[in-house]
């Protein structure tokens, strides 16, 4: 995602009742969501309920802080303006109200989620045109010369800007190395997601299971296993995990270590 | 079999004198030029070659009637003309292309959001998209030619717009940002009004968003 | 008067069965491959693309028959074939033009730092650049057409500014200097990024080549 090209995400199976939950990491922002739920209202968008909207959305929000995702500020500052709208939806309107009523801050939010829509559909639409160099194809072997060109040199205004950006990343960085904060899945992360998720699994389950949803970029794919193995082989070592593989490249069972089923005795 | 010290003679076969005369030699006039580019020519620059008083929008039609049905085909693309391969030929030909990669859903979204709205501030982008924009979305649109900076608006803050190029219009087949499909039924529906649909709203996202115009300005220092 | 939706149209007025129509289909197949081609393609690549039974003698006499006395011709260059804009009309239509040229790395910065740094004087271009800039880099500034001496500076010395010119914004599609994207506006585009490394590596998948595009709608479904 960092140059706006991305992989194939992952699709996820699982359309059970928490499916919203489950992609959260593939949502954007919290109007994602609320177009998602809108979506699955299956009415037109300018006839969605608002109010069964913001229902959705607040059951939404408490399932997932329930399963103790950290859920970005964002969509809490959206919930607690949903609730704030319900509120206004729900009571009479006030004579004196000078702030806008329930009915126009519900009928913004429907514009907003239909012009999100148009834009993603439009976007649709655009990606299905014929692209040049894919459905048709230019002269290959233009005639220079022939062509009105008034100009000498070949530079764009990204080749300008470019240079200037890179000057400046250059002169403005004072010679330090700045390192970018890494996306990677770190072995702490793993840890304590480890952790927490075990101790809701009585029994064996296989790390494959327990790896986070929703990942798209393959480098953080493959960070987050590699971190989640290193993470088990710890916590087995501190003796708060067991571990069980029938062969080589065979699943990786784990589960929580409790002396009541730690004699059943399995070699790690 | 034709030769190239052939032309002389292929030349004499169209009449040269009277009004059809001029016809078919300024058809094989802009013939050639369309040809030999690789990109479209605009009206402007083809009525250039031409003598004053000719007539483009017959040569254009005399010139797209000749290559109707054929495997290249002339077509109105960025508010100019160029020759095309028939597009159902392309599974057939197999020409070597430059690897093209896909776009992000954010970076497709944006570019639609710029493409539909322009000239748009990255705010009111940010503000139709309900999120803030990734570093790298407008980079990696205007390195493939697609965006521009356009001017800026005339609001505090003076916040730079962005716009569409020819390039885009010429990737996606388009003569103007008039033929965007559906670009009508948009507007009549009011879903091209690019301003933030929550500005009322208290307390929320919407001042986050709305603030962020003013941002825009704090780097003219270096001017 | 074409337009990229009225292909399927033009399509059906061939005849599409029978000999006659395998040999119209042949025939558009290697005009579009001639068009789209860098090279001219040999006979074997022609042969290779058609179907075995295909007369190619045939279809290239066909072919040459259609652009006798056109603007564009049928030419046998080497061992190939080729389509070439018709010799008579080259001299009426062209016009000297140098070969296009990339500018240095060093002049693009210098040309950028006087666009955003006008009226500047070469020592503190030379100042903010951290380099000494040779002479020959204002010089081929200039000649382009796109950077111009300005005022005198009232310092000791009265050194000679550089600004740019009307050239420069015609040839970078700007109205004013003043649209262009300052430090925060190119921040938040991503040009200031460096993109770390990492994201470079390969990620293991190739699924990014041409066509892909089409799973932007598909990705739409699993909303």
């Amino acid at each position: 995602m960092v140059d706006g090209f991305e992989d194939t995400p992952p699709r996820l199976e699982e359309e059970s009742d928490d499916a919203f939950i489950l992609r959260l990491e593939s949502y954007e922002g919290p109007i994602d969501v609320l177009l998602e739920q809108a979506r699955d209202q299956k009415v037109d968008l300018t006839r969605i309920s608002i109010l069964a909207l913001a229902d959705q959305y607040l059951g939404f929000v408490e399932r997932a802080r329930r399963l103790r995702l950290e859920l970005a500020a964002d969509y809490l500052v959206m919930a607690a303006w949903l609730a704030y709208l319900k509120s206004r939806l729900l009571l009479p309107e006030r004579e004196d109200d000078e702030e806008p009523s329930g009915e126009e801050l519900a009928a913004a939010l429907a514009f907003q989620l239909r012009r999100l829509e148009a834009m993603r559909d439009a976007g649709g639409q655009l990606m299905a045109r014929m692209h040049l160099w894919r459905d048709w194809f230019p002269r290959g072997a233009p005639e220079d010369g022939l062509v009105v060109r008034s100009n000498v040199y070949d530079v764009s205004l990204y080749d300008l800007l470019k240079a200037y950006a890179e000057h400046k990343r250059r002169t403005d960085g004072g010679g330090a190395l700045h390192i970018e904060a890494s996306e990677l899945y770190s072995m702490d992360m793993a840890i304590a997601r480890l952790t927490e998720m075990l101790g809701r699994i009585p029994g064996w389950a296989t790390l494959a299971s327990l790896l986070p949803r929703g990942l798209k970029d393959p480098l953080q794919i493959r960070s987050s296993i590699a971190a989640h193995f290193l993470a088990s082989l710890e916590l087995a070592r501190e003796g708060k995990l067991e571990l069980r593989q029938e062969g080589a490249f065979q699943p990786i069972y784990l589960r929580r270590a409790e002396r009541a089923i730690g004699s059943e005795g399995e070699g790690g | 079999m034709r030769d190239v010290t052939e032309h002389a003679d292929n030349v004499l076969e169209l009449p040269r004198r009277g009004p059809e005369g001029d016809l078919a030699h300024h058809v094989r006039l802009v013939e050639a030029l369309l040809f030999a580019s690789a990109e479209p020519l605009e009206d402007a620059v083809l009525r250039d070659r031409l003598p004053p008083d000719a007539d483009l929008a017959r040569v254009m039609e005399c010139l797209g009637e000749h290559y109707r049905g054929r495997g290249v085909q002339l077509v109105r693309v960025a508010k100019g003309w160029a020759f095309r391969t028939a597009p159902d030929l392309t599974a057939q030909l197999r020409i070597e292309t430059p690897v093209v990669r896909k776009l992000s859903r954010a970076a497709v979204e944006t570019l639609a959001i710029v493409a539909y709205h322009q000239p748009v501030t990255r705010a009111e982008i940010e503000s139709i998209r309900g999120v803030a924009t990734s570093k790298g979305t407008l980079d990696t649109l205007m390195e493939a030619g697609w965006i521009r900076p356009g001017r800026r608006r005339m609001t505090p803050g003076r916040p730079l717009t962005w716009v569409t190029t020819k390039g885009f219009l010429d990737h996606f087949g388009l003569a103007s940002i008039d033929e965007l499909p559906g670009v009508e039924e948009l507007k009549a529906a009011g879903l091209l009004d690019s301003r933030p649909a929550i500005t009322t709203l208290p307390g929320g996202r919407a001042e986050e968003l709305t603030g962020e115009d003013q941002d825009d300005t704090d780097d003219r220092e270096s001017f």
